[in-house]
């Protein structure tokens, strides 16, 4: 056992729960405006596709950290216009963006690759080592397993957190979300807020989807994003829709997939399908006996009509 | 007649699977170089789809329809004996009706694999110097198990005590995971992988050009040196292509014969991967060799099972 | 006490002011006038015609939008256009596949609206649906008994399988007041992998002769073919039969009423004496029977066999189905019948048009996203006042739902 | 906050305001001069167009036509951000806070200025504004702690965060839309002295309110609306509103142009003794309510007074088996229903008019049919057997329920969103009616309706109760106590405190047993499942 827990287990578990933690964010403050988003997952796979063109086509893996930025504009812009302008239903207009992020990414790769199913390499994110913090004494080794974008995406944890909950433009934020109506009524432009709140969203989700595609790896192979998109909303709810609980359920997911994929490497006795299953019986076995009552915002999922 | 149309029906996974989707693809263009007419690629998006595909194609005057992959073995047989006039290739599973009698307007194509990976444990185990072995599929399916029961029994014909790990990601379609264990098995000083995990295999390579060198990867149905040269050993490969070629062939020669036919060792449908077999060392050539004859000759039948794997004695090369 | 109490009137009834029931009678033996009933015709006319035009709107509008996309594959318009219809429609072998297909969708989708009509969002259709025909397969392989009985066992143990997919959410909603959402997404993921184990070599019923799969089902037992030379099997009937049965349980019973009032406001429900704890698991159970219903008729129907992949996502495209129907189960078979038209003329359009399969997964998504703007495109149309619309049509009823409230414990 | 009278006279001129909301012509070329300093009345039955006038003002609704000036200048609100820049605060009809957020946070939300960028960065300084918020609030001796979570305060706590939020930006202008209908006597008198004080201060004050007393005690000038038109004005300040003639004289005048009829007569009532009905002993929930004893005759009407959270909602919730009763008895006919469900206890006689029509009373997505038959679906004649329910029968007793209650529009497949409150609550009080209760729990049936549809209502209980049985009025409007309760019993941190009967009613004695002998109102206690604390992270 003590060769199975090892640095690079819990290197493995950060780099399996950064792309869920990224989109968890995004669902997060999505919701937290008042907008329902199961659409994480189509978000992810048009960003980690809209990486790898990018990177692809000029060569600069990090100009492809902008090409997921710009297609998470773009998903989350068409959210945003869909459920919030035209006041569409939150759920459906996701689900709709789900369908279109998987189908237009898995098609367009023949149509600029001449290959189905999977891009050749494109030019990766390199994982820069973090400056003199692996000197550390006791946590040292420990940063020394991860790279300065892992780092990025702690502190974007750290930045939505402060953001939602310590300042102005999160308390409105927040507002639009338990009530619109109250809002609205507080001068909060109600509309303008929500519309921002989905398309970051977008953005946080895609970047989810660039951490896979041209951080962890250097291709785009469709449906890559394996189901990780509904994985954070369920952190979501299951960290009752705060930053820090849901953060926590990210890298609880995240350490069960290292442990399920690495448990195997050193015995051949175990069922491994079911080992798979094992993070989501977890989850259920926790929210039935000690995490209790979840309630969303309590304004999130209607749309916001004003005469 | 008019020109011939050599279809073939994919299942769910479809092309870009390096695996034999893609083989059977390239079939058809030789074929469509050798004997002119058009390929045709049917991509079913669904199992229920299956057979208005295989209906499709027959309607569409095919020549001879494809069917790739056992999950098409259901639905391909329902058409073929409801469509006895219409020639059929089936790939990796065999064609009968219910009390069991081969379909005889169908070619059931399996390969021997574990024959192949045979080949592919032997290089390993004398290529690994940490004496550790590891082996990634991508889901628990029977080509996958014979693989891995054929390269176990290859690796403990030249060495009982090597160890060998094997893993499944879950998932032909998660490169990210396959990283993840890949590493995994690195950390666990593991220096050469075989990686049948289809699509999702490519996590692998990453991970391993990241290792860098005295990190070996051994590849399955095709050669994909190209995806990490420098860490590439070998492959074992099966012939999907030249499979579906002969029984254009045959079809378009008038010599077409249905029935179940296991192609392996001996009829030169599988082995290592050519492009760089000679880069690899005489001594392991050597042996290679031996097995190969002995394989060919009988006296060794590698396992294409669990039981099998536990019931194999490991003979003297 | 009192020694001279009134009687309380029996259990289970519901007290009426006996003037009230006068009056009730009285317009119980009147007629309905002429014009009353041309009236309330005319209004349901009115209504029934607003929600056609929609529909049709919104087909019309996401077919415009998916023109570009179809160019972007390079393909000729008037080509595809045709190879759809007469993938769907153009023989009667295409017409019998498309209702092939229709018949999961139309299932799975009356078991996502049921839950919606409860105000619960059960996405995990395609977890129940997976449980039902892994259940149905598996007896329909092992048991040996005749082959009536048998069909019979197959479909009611997948909706038991179903059932027990949906009642772990159920309780822990119910019970523990858990998001259902989070639940059900849980269970499709368990499902999956559960499927993917007792298939798998090693798994406990895998086929001897093909793999990740169960034994066949005796060919006797499973639906039979009611359309001669095509695939067309009895499925379809225990769809169209299921269809009835919810519209029926939701708008023709007691418990429905209670269902529906639950979704619609469960403060009202609970102080009207509702049991909330236990509509809601009536609620889920019943909505994951109906998917574990679409999984057994599929095994049965088509594959004759249960395969651990064999369910093509129907359990997430029913929730387009049943949005695009706007919940309502007899409207579920127009929007079940397009859906099952995209898949089923998608053969054609890849086989003749060149386009790819993921093209028109694109194309349901357009589709899908315009169901989503309905309410916009009703606004533009014009057409429909706030006034005569049934409260399921009302977009307002569907915005309130699932997800949405925290208030639906 | 700016305090000193601004020098143009007409503190608001809206001229010409006109808006429709599709049918509906809300609001019809509306003239309307509020004099600066002064508190200015809107008067007008349910839908006559008061709100949506106001919210135009504030900012909130655009009107179609017509024009806004303020202190003389002429302006163009698009959004109420704008309003409360100008000076103006509005307290809205129905609550606009939020229950999640604490009061501090309900009270600078939204208010925060500087670039985006600083307030995406910048810390929120709470305690500041806490201090600012407790400042405020001694200073009107309020006594709100600025870190309670609205969720756990009192209705009548509330309408004061809502008068701090109004005021919080120095409102020059403030509008107060129905303030009272949710207040007991006493918090009423508290907001009416606070009224009075902003007035002398200068503040200008628009007050909506369906309650003739309020307008009497506070307006210097009275508007009258209906059907969204102006119908006439009066001016009451240097009236002799003392002399009861000139009062009556005026006040039958408003009613007149308000409802275009006299004020409707209250049938006369003998007091009748009827059988013990309900019989309540040592009732308690074991948290802060009871234990409690209470009986209520057949033809009585017992009202339950009391400033609200003082346990009037437990005790209904106890009754109709909402809440678990730790120990006690609830007999109804000599039947102990104590351990009965809800239904069991609806099914013995029991009806409930809820107190929160939008909560618990209706499913606005639902049609009237269907809102109409809640609690009509077992049983002949609407259903037989599980198997079967009857839409035919349903919606002929929607009918009758229409045809008998005035519920307008007369229509039974809209939904109920679509009928103004007032109509919603004539449907809801037929519905419970139709019940031939026994027993009858009216939680406030009257709350936010105006003249007619209250006398309706009361009508209808008087009617029930010749008809022997028993009413249970828990009600914060005294008027309405005094005009139909035959009895009163004032609940006070869960207990009875006083009795009355109808020939002793008197109301300072009612005033101070609910406010407690020292006058101070006891603090709500909190609500039992208050949405989980949202703003703990990490
Ligand atoms: N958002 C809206 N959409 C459509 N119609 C509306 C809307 N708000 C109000 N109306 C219509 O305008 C009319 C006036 O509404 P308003 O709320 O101003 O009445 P009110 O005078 O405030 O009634 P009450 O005294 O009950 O508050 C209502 O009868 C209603 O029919
Ligand atoms: N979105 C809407 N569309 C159409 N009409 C609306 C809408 N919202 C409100 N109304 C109208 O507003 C009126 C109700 O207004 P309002 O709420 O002022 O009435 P009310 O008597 O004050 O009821 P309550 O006191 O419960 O608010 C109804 O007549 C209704 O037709
Ligand atoms: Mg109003
Ligand atoms: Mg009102």
């Amino acid at each position: 056992m003590s060769e199975f827990i090892t640095l690079s287990l819990f290197a493995s578990t950060l780099h399996l729960s950064v792309p869920v933690i990224l989109p968890m964010l995004g669902g997060l403050l999505c919701e937290r405006s008042g907008v329902v988003n199961i659409g994480l997952e189509g978000m992810m796979l048009s960003g980690a596709f809209g990486a790898v063109v990018f990177s692809y086509l000029t060569g600069n893996p990090w100009l492809g950290l902008g090409g997921a930025v710009l297609s998470g504009l773009i998903s989350g812009g068409m959210l945003a216009i869909m459920s919030v302008l035209l006041r569409g239903d939150q759920v459906i207009s996701s689900t709709a963006i789900n369908l279109i992020g998987a189908g237009l990414t898995a098609a367009l790769v023949p149509i600029i690759w001449g290959i189905d199913g999977t891009t050749p390499s494109v030019p990766k994110i390199p994982t820069l080592p973090l400056p003199l913090l692996p000197q550390l004494p006791v946590i040292g080794p420990l940063l020394g397993e991860l790279s300065m974008i892992d780092v990025l995406a702690f502190a974007l944890v750290f930045i939505v957190w402060w953001v939602l909950m310590r300042t102005d433009v999160g308390l409105r934020l927040r507002a639009c979300g338990e009530s619109a109506a109250a809002a609205d009524a507080a001068g909060i432009a109600v509309t303008r807020v929500r519309i921002a709140a989905v398309i970051l969203s977008g953005v946080l989700a895609a970047l989810g989807g660039a951490y896979l595609s041209i951080v962890t790896l250097d291709l785009f192979q469709a449906s890559m994003t394996q189901g990780r998109g509904f994985l954070a909303l369920a952190a979501m709810v299951f960290g009752k829709w705060r930053v820090g609980p849901a953060f926590l359920v990210c890298l609880g997911f995240g350490l069960a997939d290292a442990v399920a994929l690495r448990a195997q490497i050193f015995t051949d006795e175990l069922p491994h399908d079911l080992l798979f299953a094992l993070p989501y019986l977890l989850a259920l076995v926790a929210l039935a006996t000690f995490v209790g009552r979840a309630s969303g915002p309590a304004d999130v999922g209607k749309p916001f009509r004003r005469a | 007649g008019d020109a011939p149309i050599w279809t073939m029906i994919t299942d769910q996974n479809g092309l870009g699977d390096h695996g034999f989707n893609d083989l059977a693809k390239l079939g058809l263009d030789k074929s469509v170089e050798a004997f002119g007419g058009r390929a045709q690629v049917i991509q079913s998006t669904d199992q229920s789809q299956f057979v208005p595909n295989l209906l499709q194609a027959v309607a569409g005057g095919s020549t001879m329809v494809v069917g790739v992959g056992s999950l098409l073995n259901d639905a391909l047989t329902e058409v073929a004996s409801s469509r006895p006039d219409a020639h059929f290739t089936l790939i990796d599973a065999v064609s009968t009706d219910d009390d069991g009698t081969p379909l005889l307007n169908v070619a059931s194509v399996t390969f021997r694999e574990q024959e192949a990976a045979f080949l592919a444990g032997i290089v390993a185990a004398m290529t690994s110097k940490t004496g550790h072995i590891g082996f990634v599929g991508g889901m628990e399916t029977p080509p996958v198990v014979r693989f891995l029961a054929g390269y176990k029994a290859g690796v403990a014909t030249i060495d009982p005590k090597i160890k060998v790990s094997h893993a499944f990601v879950g998932s032909f379609r998660d490169p990210a995971k396959a990283k993840v264990l890949a590493e995994g098995m690195f950390d666990s000083d593991v220096d050469v992988i075989m990686d049948v995990a289809g699509g999702g295999g490519r996590g692998i390579y990453d991970a391993i050009i990241a290792e860098g060198a005295d990190h070996w990867v051994i590849a399955a149905d095709t050669c994909k040196g190209h995806l990490a040269p420098n860490n590439f050993l070998t492959s074992a490969v099966k012939d999907v292509a030249g499979a579906v070629f002969y029984e254009n062939k045959a079809v378009h020669e008038g010599t077409f014969e249905g029935g179940p036919q296991s192609l392996g060792l001996a009829e030169g449908a599988v082995g290592l991967c050519a492009d760089n077999i000679d880069t690899l060392p005489a001594e392991i050539l050597a042996k290679v060799d031996a097995a190969k004859n002995k394989i060919t000759s009988g006296e060794v039948t590698p396992p294409d099972t669990y039981e099998a794997l536990d019931a194999f004695v490991p003979a003297q090369l | 006490m009192s020694s001279k109490r009134p009687a309380l009137p029996r259990r289970g009834t519901a007290r009426l002011d006996p003037i009230i029931a006068e009056a009730l009678d009285a317009r119980n033996t009147t007629p309905l006038t002429l014009g009353a009933f041309a009236a309330l015709t005319r209004d349901r006319a009115r209504t029934l015609g607003a929600r056609a035009l929609v529909f049709v709107l919104t087909l019309g509008a996401s077919m415009l939008c998916a023109l570009p996309f179809l160019l972007l594959s390079g393909a000729d318009l008037g080509v595809t256009a045709r190879a759809f219809f007469i993938g769907s429609l153009g023989s009667q072998f295409a017409l019998a596949e498309t209702l092939v297909q229709m018949i999961p969708l139309l299932i799975a989708g009356l078991a996502v609206a049921f839950s919606f009509h409860g105000g619960l969002f059960n996405i995990g259709v395609e977890g129940q649906l997976i449980f039902g025909g892994l259940v149905a397969g598996v007896i329909g392989a092992k048991l040996d008994v005749s082959p009536a009985l048998l069909t019979f066992l197959c479909l009611s143990g997948g909706i038991a399988g179903g059932a027990f997919a949906a009642l772990i959410p159920a309780l822990l909603k119910a019970y523990r007041g858990v998001h259902e959402v989070v639940t059900t997404i849980m269970i499709n993921f368990v499902a999956v992998y559960v499927a993917l184990y007792a298939v798998s070599p090693k798994g406990p019923f895998v086929s001897a002769s093909q793999p990740s799969a169960t034994d066949k089902i005796p060919r006797d037992a499973r639906l039979s073919v009611i359309w001669e030379g095509t695939r067309l099997h009895s499925g379809l009937i225990v769809a169209v039969a299921a269809m009835i049965g919810v519209w029926w349980l939701l708008y023709r019973t007691p418990l429905g009423f209670r269902i529906r009032l639950m979704g619609a406001n469960p403060g009202a429900a609970l102080a009207s004496g509702v049991s909330v704890a236990r509509m809601t698991n009536s609620t889920l159970l019943i909505s994951g029977g109906l998917g574990g219903l679409a999984g057994a008729v599929q095994v049965l129907g088509v594959y004759g066999r249960f395969f651990d992949a064999f369910s093509a996502g129907y359990g997430y495209d029913a929730i387009a189905v049943a949005l695009l129907a706007a919940l309502s189960p007899i409207a579920m078979i127009v929007s079940a019948f397009f859906f099952a038209m995209l898949d089923s003329g998608a053969v054609q359009m890849q086989a003749v048009a060149g386009i790819s399969r993921e093209m028109v997964g694109v194309v349901s998504g357009l589709v899908v996203a315009f169901v989503a703007i309905q309410p916009a495109i009703v606004h533009l149309s014009g057409r429909i006042q706030r006034g005569n619309r049934p409260p399921e049509a009302d977009p307002s009823s569907t915005q309130s739902l699932p997800l949405a409230s925290g208030e639906n414990r | 906050m700016s305090l000193e009278p601004p020098l143009c006279p007409a503190a608001i001129r809206l001229t010409g305001i006109d808006k429709r909301f599709g049918a509906v012509h809300a609001n019809r070329a509306i003239d309307l001069t509020v004099q600066s300093g002064s508190i200015h009345g809107l008067l007008g039955e349910n839908g006559a167009g008061k709100s949506t006038l106001m919210k135009i003002l504030f900012g909130m609704i655009h009107a179609d036509a017509g024009m806004i000036e303020i202190d003389g200048a002429p302006v163009t609100f698009r959004s109420s951000a704008e309003a409360l820049g100008a000076g103006i605060g509005m307290v809205q009809q129905h609550f606009s806070l939020i229950g999640a957020f604490s009061v501090t946070e309900n009270l600078i939300m939204g208010r925060a200025t500087g670039s985006l960028a600083m307030r995406m960065v910048r810390r929120l300084d709470l305690p500041r504004a806490a201090r600012r918020a407790q400042e405020l609030s001694d200073c009107f001796g309020f006594g709100i702690d600025p870190f309670a979570r609205v969720s756990t305060l009192s209705v009548g706590a509330r309408q004061k965060v809502e008068i701090l939020k109004a005021l919080w930006g120095g409102a020059r202008t403030l509008v107060l839309d129905e303030p009272t209908a949710a207040l007991s006597p006493p918090e009423a008198e508290e907001l009416y002295a606070l009224l009075d004080r902003l007035r002398a201060e200068g503040t200008t004050i628009v007050l909506i309110s369906h309650k003739m007393p309020e307008i009497m005690r506070l307006c210097d000038r009275v508007t009258v609306l209906r059907d969204g038109a102006v119908v006439g004005e009066a001016e009451l300040s240097g009236k002799d509103l003392a002399r009861p003639a000139v009062r009556q004289l005026i006040e039958a005048h408003l009613v007149q142009m308000m409802i275009g009829r006299g004020n409707p007569e209250l049938p006369q009532r003998a007091p009748k003794e009827g059988p013990l009905i309900l019989d309540v002993r040592g009732l308690t929930d074991g948290v802060q309510f009871g234990p409690l004893d209470l009986k209520v005759h057949g033809s009585e009407i017992v009202a339950v007074v009391g400033v609200e959270g003082n346990g009037q909602s437990e005790l209904v919730d106890l009754l109709m088996g909402l809440r678990k009763a730790t120990d006690g008895l609830i007999a109804i006919d000599g039947h102990n229903v104590i351990d009965w469900s809800t239904q069991r206890r609806l099914d013995a006689g029991i009806a409930h008019i809820a107190e929160d029509r939008h909560a618990t009373g209706v499913a606005d997505g639902m049609s009237l049919i269907d809102n109409a038959s809640i609690g009509f679906v077992d049983g002949k004649p609407f259903s037989t057997g599980p198997w079967f329910l009857s839409l035919r029968q349903r919606r002929l007793l929607t009918e009758t329920l229409i045809e008998r209650h005035q519920v307008r529009p007369p229509a039974a497949d809209i939904p109920m969103a679509s009928l103004s409150g007032g109509n919603q609550q004539k449907l809801v009080v037929g519905r419970e009616l139709a019940r031939a209760p026994r027993l009858l729990i009216a939680a406030q049936p009257t709350r936010g309706l105006d003249v007619g549809s209250t006398s309706a209502v009361h009508r209808a209980l008087l009617d029930l109760r010749a008809g022997g049985s028993a009413i249970l009025l828990p009600s914060l409007d005294l008027a309405e106590v005094f005009a139909i309760a035959d009895r009163l019993v004032v609940l006070r941190k869960g207990q009875i405190v006083g009795r009355m009967t109808a020939a002793q009613f008197e109301i300072d004695q009612i005033g101070r047993w609910m406010s407690g002998s020292q006058g101070d109102p006891a603090p709500g206690p909190p609500c039992p499942d208050a949405p989980k604390q949202m703003d703990t992270a990490l």
